[in-house]
């Protein structure tokens, strides 16, 4: 697939977003009216530390143009210590996908807490205009989708 | 087996459907694979909207239901109820954000609708792979423990008890009481403070159903809702609590009066060994071993000598106390900030520029200068007195908070007021920004500060103190009203110092795994439909510790509180949350990998019976103990074989979610 | 947009400032030590920008009574900067064509023995173009 | 220790001499203040105006030539730290004006702020230590009642300037008392002089110099001290009804260390 020269691109965006805090700071943001772009699809998932680096390659394989990773501030996890296992974790993963050519401005961990609506719509807004800077993802596409 | 899944999709009056063409997401959704039934209605959440839903379950024996509205955070459980009713299992049920997440950030209704049928698509895929699952029971520890003892923490523990239920006060300081003991009157009836408090004080004291922890700190905690284990820190007093009979006699003989009195805001010195106040429950003192010559020297030991029942100790160690609770109440309270940030107000620079809590002290008959208004620098009485309001409040320039502090107002009506009345020939002035008064009888009371009492309302905030070569101080303010500039002599100045959630409440905050916010004060469930309760299930919130709140706030609070924990301390079983972890037993090679990572020690290892194609073996493989399981997810992920999945979030269904989104 | 419209666009450019942050505390104006000799006065340049009502603003004697001495800058619980607002009125001024306070010919009768050259060179800055 | 030297042109013509006893007393001090090489004015005022570029390209320049030198940048005149400081700031932070600024000069390698920018006195507390200096000092200002004149420039906006607490400072108090003064505290010491506005409206300044002055004065100092050639000028013209000796900092500071009949023949 193409992008047209007229044609405006829009990025595919995963959001993951953990239950306790990013989710309902997303919520906020929702409730408070403080928009994002519609690029932006969140999946809920329990803990930050629940995103299995598999998700996120899947993610780039299937089309996607970024992934972000929103968690609890470090030190205030529901779990404890779900997000320091989630931060090192992405640490590796973003510069192992950085060196395939994926660039780090296509993914991000980002500290949302669940009081900080504006903060998740400030970094949506960010992290959406980043990737479409960066244009269509085209490192890790799966080549059976293709026609 | 293939599922059968019905969509809904909820107009929510026009807050969806605003945006949100509803008509378009059914006739999409429709046709999604496994779909067969989709309809939309205004408000799903209604009776009407649950009976369609359970009528769609019966009908179209449904396997699956997708309901797209508003948050999960709202309403997954009303629906999830529902389709049990209608008999399917409640884990069945997937919501698709559609507002929050949709209608209420986007304006373009083509891009709007595309994105929620997006949304939708990765529900239906999510509840494809979805399994019936079943909750867990857990038990109920009958026990509920309170952090701080100030006002809203005694009023919680008192409603507690009074239910029937055991419960611990752990405070930090050496009595409990908190703020509120150090305030000399209340608005906006002008109670003497003590003389309310202290009957409470009393009685969570003498109530046997109530174990007072003071000079203690919560220090550990574990565990989850009905049944958390704290670790409570005894900090050594230095006296023994059984033999002492609180006569007072080492306090008065003590040769070291030179320590800070915290209680009067630094404002005069206490001696080494103290009860904070003459009102104090415990009526024990405690040694301040940072400034007991004993400790510090080796040499003195007069407390010892003087004490006829022979309670001093200076062997004594901290103890650590481990307790049980079902319920655990945060009622942390507050401080004023420091104002290290504001020099232009001279805190600093001059003792009669003072804070409103130091002025409290000071018109205490307890207080330092025995209840006598006068300056701190020479003992005059002043003449003239100016009050600044929101020092720090409302300050969004990272120098001080960018909340409204909310008492301020109040109580700086309240000082002017008695002032004026027990001292009619000093001026007061006040430079307010706002005068806030939202509350029963409250802008009555400052209009009577106003036209009664004649106090100077001047609109304006105060850009700097100086003090003066003569010793007065000079307030440069303005005058918005009258738009002139104002340079104001003044005797003492009364700084409204902004409050803030006592700092310990971070480090108390990570310990229950409770959210906060950036302002440190502790998030809310539900900021309107549940204000009393963390996001953290059996943790409660009580007071400043939620936000800034007056007296009868805070114990209209600290009541609900408590009837939270009560609820819950009620119960004899609590339901578990059914979406944990599991092995499959056929992947796992039992490394301890995910033990090692699981913060609830949940994982252990058994050896057992493998019977697979070609397998049949014993082996050591992991095992979840569901009861303990939080379902966080971190096993699932250091599984080095995949063997650790999550139900209700497997990897399966994200995946399938990765899918529908990317597609 | 109308030439006011945009002059006030320019000085909040120009000041980096968002005059919606101001909450009518008058801090600034406490602060001023100019006050007296200003007609219009600190807390009220916001209100002057917001209502677009620039042409008041840039004939006014506050634009050269401001001495830059940052108190108001400092103060401001809501960092709305007025001191940079006026700054933004009087760059809109200088940088007019014949907008500038100070002509080069009334230079000699102002300067004495002891003036510092970073007066002349302060004052150019802030006066002309 | 070698340091790049911004002196500003005020310092090479009306103030020699608070140029002349602060390389003295670095000299005295143990540390080199190194000229940099064809500096231009700083301008004299920070400029405001977000969208200004040019007016602030002599900064960058002088900046820059302390870092490739590898040398902190030492400045002496309020106004020149002032605006060297801001501009440094920008530098490193405002991606716009570092973008333009480097576009524009077209260095070796673009300049992003990397040079830390001392005022003197910074460098005596910072780097010498007011306890060294005590240990120099052989004539002590002994029963001298000092007052430290800060005005504005060093100290606002203090988020950048960091330079001390712009409401209660205390680095030129702690100054005083090293060289074995006594610090008067006055409220007024960080109000405006005047600043370039005594071109003009001579009146004004005269009247706020005055101001600070007969606070100092009330407060019994003897004298004042300044970093800044500016407010010296306008504290001389006030019309204080107590007139004050006002004096460069680095002056006294020749005097204690010994050097000022140096310095002076």
């Amino acid at each position: 697939m193409s992008i047209g020269a007229n044609e405006e691109f829009r990025p595919k965006i995963v959001a993951f977003c953990c239950n306790w805090c990013s989710y309902a700071g997303a919520d906020l943001a929702g409730s408070s009216r403080l928009a994002y772009p519609a690029d932006v699809k969140i999946i809920r998932v329990p803990c930050s530390c629940r995103v299995n680096p598999m998700f996120i390659l899947r993610a780039f394989e299937r089309g996607a143009d970024g992934v972000i990773l929103c968690g609890c501030h470090p030190g205030d996890c529901h779990y404890s210590t779900g997000n320091f296992y989630a931060r090192r974790r992405m640490t590796m993963l973003f510069s192992m996908l950085d060196y395939i050519g994926v660039e780090n401005g296509r993914t991000r961990v980002e500290w949302v807490s669940a009081a900080e609506g504006a903060k998740f719509s400030a970094t949506m807004n960010d992290f959406v205009a980043k990737v479409t800077s960066l244009g269509k993802n085209v490192r890790l596409g799966d080549l059976r989708c293709k026609n | 087996m293939q599922q059968r899944i019905g969509v809904f999709v909820c107009h929510c009056g026009s807050n969806i459907a605003a945006t949100v063409d509803v008509k378009k997401v059914v006739e999409m959704l429709a046709l999604e694979p496994g779909v067969v039934h989709a309809e939309d209605y205004q408000y799903m959440c209604s009776e009407v909207g649950q009976a369609k839903i359970a009528e769609a379950i019966k009908e179209k024996q449904l396997t699956g239901v997708v309901v797209c509205s508003c948050s999960p955070r709202m309403h997954e459980t009303t629906f999830r109820k529902c389709a049990e009713r209608a008999g399917l299992n409640p884990y069945m049920v997937e919501i698709a954000n559609i507002r929050e997440q949709v209608s209420w950030i986007h304006k373009d209704m083509e891009e709007a609708t595309q994105k929620a049928v997006i949304l939708g698509r990765a529900a239906i895929a999510k509840v494809s792979l979805n399994t019936p699952l079943k909750a867990g029971e857990s038990r109920v520890t009958k026990r509920a423990l309170v952090i701080g003892g100030g006002i809203a923490g005694i009023q919680t523990a008192l409603d507690i008890a009074d239910a029937g239920y055991e419960v611990d006060i752990v405070e930090k300081t050496p009595s409990i009481g908190g703020r509120m003991s150090q305030l000399d009157k209340t608005f906006p009836t002008l109670d003497c403070s003590a003389c309310i408090l202290t009957p409470k004080m009393v009685e969570a004291s003498a109530n046997e159903k109530i174990t007072l922890y003071t000079y203690s700190e919560v220090e550990k905690v574990s565990g989850f809702v009905g049944d958390f284990t704290v670790d409570i820190r005894k900090k050594a007093r230095s006296v023994d609590m059984s033999k002492c009979t609180g006569c007072g006699v080492c306090q008065e003989k003590c040769p070291n009066k030179k320590a800070p009195s915290e209680f009067n805001r630094g404002l005069n010195t206490r001696s080494a060994i103290y009860t904070p106040f003459a009102q104090a429950i415990p009526n024990v003192p405690v040694i301040d071993r940072e400034h007991c010559t004993k400790f510090l020297t080796g040499k003195c030991g007069v407390c010892s000598k003087v004490c006829q029942a022979g309670a001093i100790d200076y062997e004594q160690q901290d103890e650590i106390i481990t307790e049980k609770y079902g319920a655990i109440v945060v009622a942390t309270g507050f401080d004023i900030i420091k104002l290290d940030n504001y020099g232009e107000y001279a805190y600093d620079q001059s003792p009669d520029v003072i804070t409103s809590l130091e002025l409290e002290r000071i018109m205490n008959a307890a207080g330092p200068t025995k209840g006598h208004l006068e300056r701190m620098s020479d003992h005059k009485a002043p003449k003239n007195m100016v009050f600044i309001q929101c020092v720090g409040s409302r300050c969004s320039d990272g120098r001080g908070k960018s909340y409204c502090s909310k008492i301020c107002c109040m109580y700086t009506a309240k000082h002017a007021m008695l002032i004026r009345d027990k001292y009619p020939d000093v001026n007061v002035t006040v430079f307010y920004i706002d005068v806030r008064t939202p509350g029963k009888n409250f802008d009555e009371f400052y209009r009577r500060a106003v036209e009664d009492y004649h106090v100077n309302y001047i609109k304006g905030q105060v850009g700097k103190v100086t003090p003066e070569a003569d010793g007065s101080l000079t307030v440069h303010g303005v005058d918005l009203i009258d738009n002139k500039q104002i340079k104001m002599k003044a005797d003492m100045v009364v700084l409204a110092a902004a409050i803030e959630p006592n700092p310990d409440i971070r480090k108390i905050a990570t310990m229950l795994t409770a959210s906060i916010d950036t302002n440190n004060f502790l998030t809310e469930a539900h900021a309107k439909l549940r204000p009393v309760e963390s996001p953290t299930a059996g943790i409660f919130l009580s007071g400043v510790t939620q936000g800034p709140k007056d007296i009868p706030e805070t114990v209209s609070q600290a009541g609900a509180a408590a009837v939270k924990a009560i609820g819950l301390l009620a119960k004899d079983k609590l339901l578990t949350n059914p979406c944990t972890a599991q092995a499959d037993i056929m992947a796992c090679n039992g490394c301890s990998t995910c033990a090692n990572v699981c913060p609830y020690g949940a994982i252990s290892y058994e050896d057992k019976e493998v019977r697979g194609p070609g397998i049949r073996e014993v082996r050591r493989v992991a095992v979840v103990n569901s009861a303990l399981c939080q379902g966080c997810g971190a096993c699932t992920v250091a599984c080095p074989s995949g063997a650790m999945d999550l139900q209700g979030f497997s990897n399966r269904q994200i995946i399938a979610e990765v899918d529908a989104i990317c597609r | 947009m109308t030439k006011a419209e945009m002059q006030a666009e320019k000085i909040k450019e120009i000041s980096g400032t968002d005059p919606y942050k101001c909450m009518k505390c008058g801090k600034c104006s406490a602060s001023c030590p100019s006050f007296d000799e200003m007609d219009i006065k600190p807390h009220q340049f916001v209100s002057y920008v917001l209502n677009e009502d620039i042409e008041a603003l840039a004939n006014s004697k506050s634009l050269w009574k401001c001495l830059s001495c940052f108190a108001c800058v400092e103060r401001c619980p809501r960092d709305v900067k007025p001191g940079k607002i006026i700054d933004g009125a009087r760059q809109l001024v200088v940088r007019e064509k014949g907008g500038d306070y100070l002509k080069a010919d009334e230079i000699p009768e102002l300067l004495d023995e002891e003036l510092p050259q970073q007066l002349l060179v302060s004052a150019f800055r802030r006066y002309r173009r | 220790m070698k340091y790049s030297y911004y002196p500003g042109c005020t310092l090479k013509n009306k103030a020699k001499d608070l140029d002349a006893y602060a390389r003295a007393s670095a000299e005295a001090l143990g540390f080199e203040l190194e000229e940099i090489e064809d500096w231009q004015c700083c301008g004299g005022v920070y400029p405001l105006g977000s969208d200004e570029i040019a007016t602030k390209l002599s900064s960058v320049r002088a900046l820059n030539a302390a870092k490739e030198k590898g040398q902190d940048l030492v400045t002496l005149c309020s106004a020149c730290h002032h605006v060297i400081k801001r501009v440094n700031d920008d530098m490193k932070n405002v991606a716009d004006i570092q973008f333009r600024a480097n576009n524009y000069l077209k260095l070796d390698e673009p300049y992003t702020g990397e040079t830390q920018v001392l005022h003197f006195l910074e460098v005596l507390r910072d780097r010498v230590g007011f306890d060294a200096i005590k240990e120099k000092v052989v004539k002590p200002f002994t029963g001298k009642k000092i007052g430290a004149y800060y005005g504005c420039l060093l100290l606002r906006p203090g988020k950048i300037l960091e330079f001390d607490n712009p409401e209660n400072p205390k680095i030129m108090e702690d100054f005083i008392r090293a060289i074995g003064g006594e610090p008067v505290i006055y409220p007024y010491r960080n109000e405006c002089c005047g600043g370039y506005i005594s071109l003009k409206e001579k009146e004004l300044s005269k009247s706020m110099a005055g101001k600070i002055m007969d606070n100092a004065a009330s407060f019994e100092a003897d004298m004042l001290i300044t970093a800044c050639p500016l407010c010296l000028y306008n504290l001389n013209k006030s019309d204080a009804k107590t007139k004050l000796p006002v004096y460069y900092f680095t002056e006294l500071l020749a005097e204690a260390l010994g050097l000022k009949e140096e310095v002076q023949a």
